[in-house]
């Protein structure tokens, strides 16, 4: 069908989905079935899409469209898709269908809430990924809220509604700020002369006009800008101090909760910063950017002590996953293409391992209804197979080279450690200790858990226990059926990276251009617009050594890093 | 200026004095500084009179008269611990307000205020009073105050003013306000309103609106029923309200005349269905005790 | 044979990896884990053999790169799967898949009807995939790459057992250790791509454009141009090494790691891990050479670790604690060669080093095997009778251990030596000449406390006691309330033939056939790197070969070393040679005197010295002080910040929720249903308003 | 009619509106509050008095009409309702009526 049609109907088909379930019998089959069924569809679309992209030019927006909404305000439902948020869709879209396929025996009533909030979750997510019109972006953006909140709220733990409450509330209140930000933005390109660029001087929303005039704004003015829209995206991140809301809702979340809030949810965060931050307010970035940097480097060391003394094991996770996502904000405000494109792995990578560990413990919550460590131990003696798939993920996660950690995490701090005008050696030799801390609380957890003596108590007196005793049986097929996937998925990014690296080159490049022309030129007069493209100035800051070497090749035939 | 302000001070102060409370009630010493307070303003007052009074200067001592008669007994109807003596000084208010209407030469408007005011609403006020209070005994002196108090438990609320204090401050520093406003031109360019009561008077006989409206009608062309008019430009107080009424302001003759008939409706639907007595969820005995 | 046929070296042994993990899912497929994982490792070990001829003749200096396929490529990093061959690679190749497959065919034997078979054998060959891609790799972040998952495979491996905790523990400890230096060693990675853009040590072209390696960049650089940051990137691969191969701070964790079975302590903590640190220094040395303070550090760390470990081993009961410390300090003496720029010394030392080494491991695992787990020394002597061939096999490797005249460990340590004394004598500094002697008196300890454990185990009365494990059957229940539902185990007893022997007894031949290889490689590997007349021994012409020839610094020293120096009268190697021997011989003597003829003594003399003796025991305490001032701080900090993050950071969070709660409550006085007290607040209105509106005018 | 003596009427209407403000204020019997808003009325109308009288011409007086007829209409509701709140609560206590609150 016709190019432009493609993403629309890859947004669309969860919704339609998931409001045909509302149809269906309300016996749990038919719904989980159908469920199913949804989410690989719109899996098939996303391939449909990766298939149609075209990888050779994959800095510029393709299959781009937009639906009128309200034209005096220049609102429109623009949507388009560039190598970056192509690989977070499909990691969206492997995602689901996993997750609904594990929760069919976490879910025990109310199927059509569940599965019907699940396909709107996957929508608002796609839909996020996808917006190229700023207000299109921030509904999505919102809407997420709302199917995690009933997700948490309905189907979590004992505390899920102080969880969900707190969730909604601290995810909302700074998307509010982000959402200032933004329209002071648009307000201000209403300000401009038309003559500046194209599409200056009038409403509009378009994320690539709405570039050209956060440059054109003075410094004061972006530092503002920066700060209302680092308020949404850290929050949502969980960047170091805003991060509390994360582990309650992690523990409270039903398991199919919790791996899609770590495995996409908290990408939002970190796509906005990326779609936003870096490429609209330059100037701010370059000033901000150590501050933030080093808020990153104190959370990784700070959550990962914390994850050390944790009694919970999914808290555990939980706050494992904000000092990954530290490395993963760490590498984007490297502001060189190493470190963004580590980043932008990372995001992939902590999606998959995380997800995955989640997903572990989930059938570990089923089958002894505690999430306590102290409740459970030497698992890998009973249930083997489980074993595997819990030691292959944590490795995965301590970033273990030759699984998909470690190339996200090595480029991150590569990048970080080359930045020497952004960030720096110290950020990299600091956040390398969280490495080993990462290392430290991950084998604490799989030395209690999967090895030792042989430990089953079932629920302790704060669980839960809904009346059946504790099961050991091992994983059954669809359970594997489930983790082997992601597994594959570890794997093949920890080996060959270069299918997605490649692809981001050209992105990247794109977004960190305005940030590097200022740290390279320094020629930054206000007001003066960045399209005109200042040429590659030879960096002394890189490779000093290799420049005095390089002096003695005949240079033009070496390949400038 | 801030002989006013003293004055509206003292007023409230000897007014809060006279409030009824239980126990000791210093209602004397609250009337005699009330009543020194007035002089005294009214003493301050005078010397400002212009000398040229003219024909005036005889009616304006009625003023005194009457001022001192109506605000005397207005500080009565507010201070007194029984309704109906309190509704008995306000008929005493009326007439001295009459009296005043009459200083000022409105001769209808007074007499219709004793009439109407005096006699109709008031009567209903004291027989609503004495319809809804029949209840209420009064203190015999044996009975200490607290007792008479705790007799008049549900009635007791006579005995009682809810929180005199801020309501006395508050009317005082709004007295204090109107009064500043009246008085203002007093310093202000005085000269610019000199006109003395003879220009006054004759500006007042020549815009009368009989006389304007002989001429409208005059312009009409209807020579006759314009020397009716002119000729009676001798009116009476009465008849020139009336034409007043009519002439300009028929609008608020027929609003007038639908407010009367909505109250009347209303009077009669409100009073017509039976309501059964609801017990009170906290009797007013916790209400009086709460203060 | 091709020299692209290198590229399955590491990749036979993946695959037998993912084949045994596939056997561990059922019991019948367990038994055959064992022979996949050693003809991969055999035939890794031909396909080295074939290729060497390849490597060692056309290309003289730089080695041959493979590329297998891309692997990290962004922004001017581009660290591919590629493969840089040697003549340093073969040798470490032929060590690596040598040893391997022996200690494979022993463990066949040794782990017969474990449970974990397979999951052993997955283990064993993921290790040696991960070793020959650290040996081979091309570029720092592959090799890092094999670091790591050389790493991962010793967690594994000795954690084995995890039914017992002290197992997991010291797994545990392993694997954070190693990360502890790995961390150090890719920030240096991280600092050679900062300085010099490249990662990768060969030059190669790719579709036009050549990509300069880093041995271009440092053979290049002269001395005068280097700056401070370059000088940093030695100690930084220091850390890494230290780390890799248990050094003086980083140690702590081989002595525990013996808690592995024994094939893992030969393989992995004798043998092949531990000496990657050594061969990174080797292959690094370029880089090395450009800080002048680097390699003494080395060679000084090298001297203190192995005088440190070998003090401590005189003291230890556990057979296996004994040759971890060994180890520890023979690693010593390898940084010591490496340090006084003779690599040839170090990396020889290394070669014998893995023979004799799994060889005395092998022989106290047969020991151990053969006692039911029983490993104290304290509680069994005189075993020669009932052990014949393995306490003849272990006195050979004591010996070569020893440094006894004309074994392998006597040539290779020899040679360390006298390069360091040649190197203090010929005026470069004392600090050689004090390392040559610190490092004499080391190779006497060694050779006392090698024969301390085979005079206390073989010789003297034959009494011994069992240990309590029944070392056929691993996971026979031992504890009541293990809930063991799977009901295979009870078939397991069943069709495994387990000799239950309540003595002890020799191995059978599958056990004993490769310690006797070994054995004859302890005695003969000597000569293959001892200087024949022409001076030139296949080991020299193997390091000049490779990356790890000290060019720079041995021309810097060239100016001196013309005349011989002169020792004692003699030529200085030669009176090396005399004087090491007398050494061992007279170290062979006291342990001889103290442990077989008059044993008592032995006991009177530890406790005239008692003090220091329980100071040895316990390793110093260095195990107790780490975790009271690293672990038990750290694990404070982490309530405190939990406690912190929950209280504070979540606390000012409510706080912000309750301000409009409080806020409401207090308006929320103000209604109180009276009537009147609206009609006041409306007059106070009117009245403000009132006297503003008189202000104004 | 000088300004000067325009002012003393003036005092003695804001006197009386204001005593009728306080009485409204301060006293608990419904009907005694009605009372008060009387003699806010009061005040107004002696206000107007004076100045028709001041501006010499009737406009004054007929507000005083209109005045009365207000009075009149309120006095009738109020006390219709005064007659309801005192048959449902059995006292004419305005604190009783005090539900609705916060």
């Amino acid at each position: 069908m016709q190019l432009s049609m493609l993403i629309p109907m890859m947004v669309v088909l969860p919704l339609l989905s998931g409001a045909a379930l509302l149809l269906l019998p309300s016996g749990g089959k038919a719904i989980k079935a159908h469920a199913l069924i949804g989410t690989l569809a719109t899996l098939g679309v996303s391939l449909l899409v990766v298939c149609r992209f075209d990888w050779s030019e994959s800095q510029a927006i393709q299959m781009a469209s937009a639906i009128g909404w309200v034209e005096g305000f220049g609102l429109s439902f623009g949507f388009g898709i560039d190598a970056i948020s192509l690989w977070l869709v499909l990691l969206t879209t492997v995602l689901m269908p996993l997750v609904v396929l594990g929760s069919f025996s976490s879910v025990t009533h109310r199927f059509k809430e569940f599965y019907g909030w699940l396909m709107v979750l996957e929508a608002a997510m796609i839909g996020t990924f996808v917006a190229t019109d700023l207000i299109f972006f921030y509904i999505c953006f919102e809407f997420t809220l709302v199917p995690l909140y009933l997700l948490i709220g309905v189907f979590g733990g004992t505390q899920r509604l102080r969880a969900a409450k707190m969730f909604f509330l601290y995810t909302f209140t700074g998307s509010m700020l982000t959402f200032a930000g933004v329209l002071y933005v648009a307000w201000f390109n209403t300000t401009l002369p038309w003559t500046l660029f194209e599409g200056a001087g009038r409403w509009t929303f378009d994320i690539r006009t709405l570039y050209g005039s956060a440059q054109a704004m003075s410094h004061g003015q972006q530092v503002w800008v920066l700060i209302a829209l680092l308020s949404g995206f850290a929050v949502k991140v969980p960047l170091f101090p805003v991060h509390t809301w994360l582990p309650l809702a992690h523990t409270e979340a039903p398991t199919s909760g919790s791996v899609i809030l770590a495995g996409v949810l908290l990408k939002l965060g970190t796509y906005g910063l990326l779609r936003f931050a870096l490429p609209m307010t330059p100037w701010a970035v370059v000033t901000i950017g150590p501050y933030i940097g080093a808020f990153a480097v104190a959370g990784i060391l700070y959550t990962a002590l914390i994850c050390w003394v944790q009694k919970d094991i999914k808290k555990l996770i939980a706050y494992s996953s904000v000092s990954h996502l530290g490395f993963c904000v760490l590498g984007m405000f490297a502001l060189n293409s190493v470190g963004v494109g580590g980043s932008i792995l990372y995001m992939i990578n902590h999606g998959l391992s995380t997800g995955a560990l989640f997903l572990c413990v989930g059938m570990i919550y089923e089958r002894m209804h505690t999430r306590e460590m102290s409740r459970m131990g030497g698992l890998a003696r009973i249930m083997p197979v489980w074993a595997f798939f819990m030691v292959f993920f944590c490795m995965a996660s301590v970033g273990l080279p030759g699984l998909n950690g470690f190339v996200g995490e090595f480029l991150t701090l590569m990048g970080a450690f080359v930045a020497t005008d952004v960030l720096g050696p110290a950020y990299a030799a600091i956040a390398g200790v969280g490495m080993i801390l990462g290392a430290i609380y991950v084998l604490y957890m799989v030395g209690r858990v999967v090895f030792g003596p042989v430990v089953t108590l079932g629920p302790s007196l704060g669980d839960p226990s809904d009346g059946h005793g504790v099961r050991t049986d091992d994983l059954n097929w669809r359970e594997i059926g489930v983790l082997s996937p992601l597994a594959v998925g570890c794997l093949w990014l920890g080996l060959f990276p270069t299918t997605v690296l490649q692809t981001l080159e050209a992105p990247i490049e794109g977004i960190i251009e305005p940030t590097r022309s200022i740290l390279d030129g320094g020629v930054y007069g206000k007001g003066v617009t960045i399209d005109s493209d200042s040429e590659r100035i030879d960096r002394d800051s890189d490779f000093p050594a290799a420049r005095r070497v390089l002096v003695l090749f005949d240079t033009d035939r070496i390949a400038q890093p | 200026m801030y002989i006013l302000y003293l004055a509206s001070a003292l007023g409230g102060l000897s007014l809060y004095l006279m409030m009824p409370r239980l126990g000791y009630n210093p209602i004397r010493i609250g009337a005699l500084l009330g009543a020194m307070t007035l002089g005294g303003l009214w003493l301050v007052l005078a010397e400002r009179l212009p000398e040229a009074l003219g024909v005036e200067r005889a009616a304006f001592a009625y003023y005194y008269v009457f001022s001192a008669l109506a605000i005397g007994s207005a500080t009565r109807v507010v201070t007194h611990q029984r309704p109906v003596y309190a509704a008995l000084w306000f008929v005493m208010v009326v007439l001295a307000c009459a009296g005043l209407l009459l200083a000022l030469s409105a001769e209808f408007m007074a007499i219709a205020m004793v009439i109407v005011y005096g006699g109709a609403i008031l009567v209903t006020y004291v027989f609503v009073i004495m319809l809804a209070s029949q209840s209420g005994q009064s203190r015999d002196s044996e009975q200490s105050w607290d007792e008479a108090a705790a007799a008049q438990a549900n009635t007791g609320y006579d005995w009682l003013s809810y929180e005199p204090a801020a309501a006395v401050a508050a009317g005082c520093v709004l007295l204090a306000s109107l009064l500043g406003a009246a008085f203002v031109p007093l310093d202000a360019n005085e000269a610019a309103r000199g006109r003395t009561d003879e220009q006054v008077v004759s500006e007042y006989l020549t815009q009368r609106p009989a006389v304007r409206l002989a001429a409208r009608v005059a312009a009409q062309g209807d020579a006759e029923g314009a020397s009716v008019l002119a000729s009676a430009s001798q009116l009476t107080n009465a008849e020139r309200v009336g034409l007043d009424l009519f002439d300009s302001h028929p609008l608020g003759l027929e609003l007038a005349g639908v407010i009367l008939l909505v109250s009347l409706v209303g009077a009669v639907v409100i009073a017509r269905k039976r309501v059964e007595l609801e017990p009170v969820r906290e009797s007013s005995r916790d209400r009086l005790a709460g203060g | 044979m091709s020299i692209e046929f290198a590229k399955w070296v590491p990749w036979l042994p993946a695959a037998a990896a993912v084949f045994c993990g596939l056997c561990c899912t059922n019991r019948r497929m367990r038994t055959l884990a064992a022979p996949v994982c050693i003809v991969s490792l055999v035939s890794g070990f031909l396909i080295t053999l074939g290729v060497k001829g390849q490597i060692g003749g056309e290309l003289s200096d730089a080695g041959t790169r493979l590329q297998v396929f891309e692997w990290i490529r962004i922004g001017g990093l581009n660290a591919d799967f590629a493969y840089y061959l040697d003549t340093l690679t073969v040798l470490m190749l032929l060590v690596v898949t040598g040893v391997g497959s022996l200690v494979a065919i022993y463990a066949a034997g040794y782990m017969a009807g474990d449970r974990g078979y397979a999951r052993f054998f997955a283990a064993v060959s993921l290790f040696i995939f991960a070793m020959t891609t650290l040996v081979m790799a091309d570029n720092l972040v592959l090799l890092y790459l094999g670091w790591e998952g050389v790493g991962l495979c010793s967690y594994l491996l000795i954690g084995y057992y995890y039914q017992k905790p002290s197992a997991v523990a010291a797994a545990k400890k392993a694997f954070i250790v190693n990360r502890i230096g790995d961390l150090g060693f890719a920030l240096g990675i991280m600092l050679i791509y900062h300085q010099f853009g490249t990662v990768h040590f060969s030059t190669f072209t790719a579709d036009g454009v050549v990509y300069p390696g880093l041995f271009e960049h440092c053979s290049r650089l002269t001395l005068a141009q280097v700056e401070t940051p370059v000088l940093v990137i030695p100690f930084l691969l220091m850390l890494g090494a230290f780390g890799k191969s248990a050094q003086l701070p980083l140690y702590v964790w081989l002595p525990d790691a013996m808690e592995g079975p024994t094939p893992v302590s030969a393989l992995i903590h004798a043998a092949t891990m531990v000496t990657a640190g050594v061969y990174m220094i080797a292959r690094l040395l370029p880089v090395f050479e450009l800080s002048p303070y680097a390699l003494p550090t080395v060679a000084v760390v090298g001297g203190a670790t192995a005088l440190f470990a070998a003090t401590i081993a005189l003291r230890q009961h556990d057979i296996k604690r004994v040759f971890a410390y060994s180890t520890v300090s023979q690693l010593g003496y390898m940084f010591l060669g490496v340090g006084v720029l003779s690599t040839v010394g170090g990396v020889f030392h290394l070669f014998t080093h893995a023979f004799f080494k799994a060889l005395l491991f092998l022989t106290a695992g047969s020991v151990m095997h053969g006692l039911a787990g029983q490993l104290d020394m304290r509680k069994m002597s005189g075993l020669r009778t009932k052990m014949p061939v393995t306490c003849w096999l272990m006195f050979v490797g004591c010996l070569a251990l020893a440094g006894f005249p004309f074994t392998a460990g006597f040539f290779s340590k020899d040679m360390i030596l006298a390069a360091a004394m040649d190197r203090g004598l010929t005026g470069q500094g004392t600090m050689y000449t004090v390392l040559g002697i610190a490092g004499l008196f080391t190779a006497l300890l060694t050779a006392y406390y090698t024969f301390r454990v085979w005079f206390r185990v073989f010789m003297g009365p034959t009494e011994y006691e069992m240990g309590e494990e029944h070392a056929a059957v691993e996971d026979t229940p031992t504890d009541g309330n293990e809930a063991d539902p799977s009901a295979d185990t009870s078939i397991d007893d069943g069709n495994i033939k387990v000799e239950h022997h309540h003595d002890a007894h020799e191995m059978g031949w599958l056990m004993n056939g490769p310690l006797v290889v070994l054995a004859v490689g302890a005695l003969l590997a000597g000569w293959l790197g001892h200087a024949d007349s022409s001076g030139h021994s296949w080991l020299l012409s193997v390091i000049e070969g490779s990356s790890a020839n000290p060019t720079r610094m041995v021309e810097a020293a060239a100016g001196h070393a013309e005349a011989h120096t002169m020792l004692l009268g003699m030529e200085l190697h030669t009176a090396m040679m005399v004087i090491s021997s007398c050494l061992s011989v007279l170290g062979i003597l006291v342990a001889a005197y103290l442990h077989w003829f008059n044993r008592p003594a032995a006991d009177r003399l530890a406790e005239q010295w008692s003090g220091s003796a329980r100071v040895l025991e316990n390793k110093y305490f260095v195990d107790e002080a780490m975790d009271a001032v690293i672990v038990k701080p750290l694990r404070m900090m982490g309530y405190l910040c939990f406690v912190f993050d929950r209280l504070v950071i979540e606390g000012l969070v409510l706080a912000v929720g309750w301000v409009p709660r409080i806020g409401g409550l207090a308006v929320r006085r103000t209604q109180r249903g009276a009537l009147q007290g609206y009609g006041i607040g409306m007059a106070v209105g009117v009245a403000v308003v009132a006297v503003l509106i008189a202000m104004v005018r | 009619m000088h300004h000067a003596v325009l002012s003393h009427f003036l005092l003695t209407g804001a006197v009386l509106f204001v005593l009728g403000l306080i009485g409204f204020l301060s006293r608990r019997n419904l009907i005694v509050m009605f009372l008060c808003t009387e003699m806010m009325f009061q005040g107004v109308v002696v206000t107007l008095g004076a100045f028709s009288r001041f501006h010499a011409n009737d406009t004054g007086q007929t507000f005083v009409i209109f005045v009365l007829t207000i009075a009149a209409a309120e006095a009738a509701l109020a006390l219709g309702l005064v007659v309801l709140l005192f048959r449902r609560r059995g006292t004419l206590d305005v604190q009783a009526w005090g539900r609705l609150r916060g």
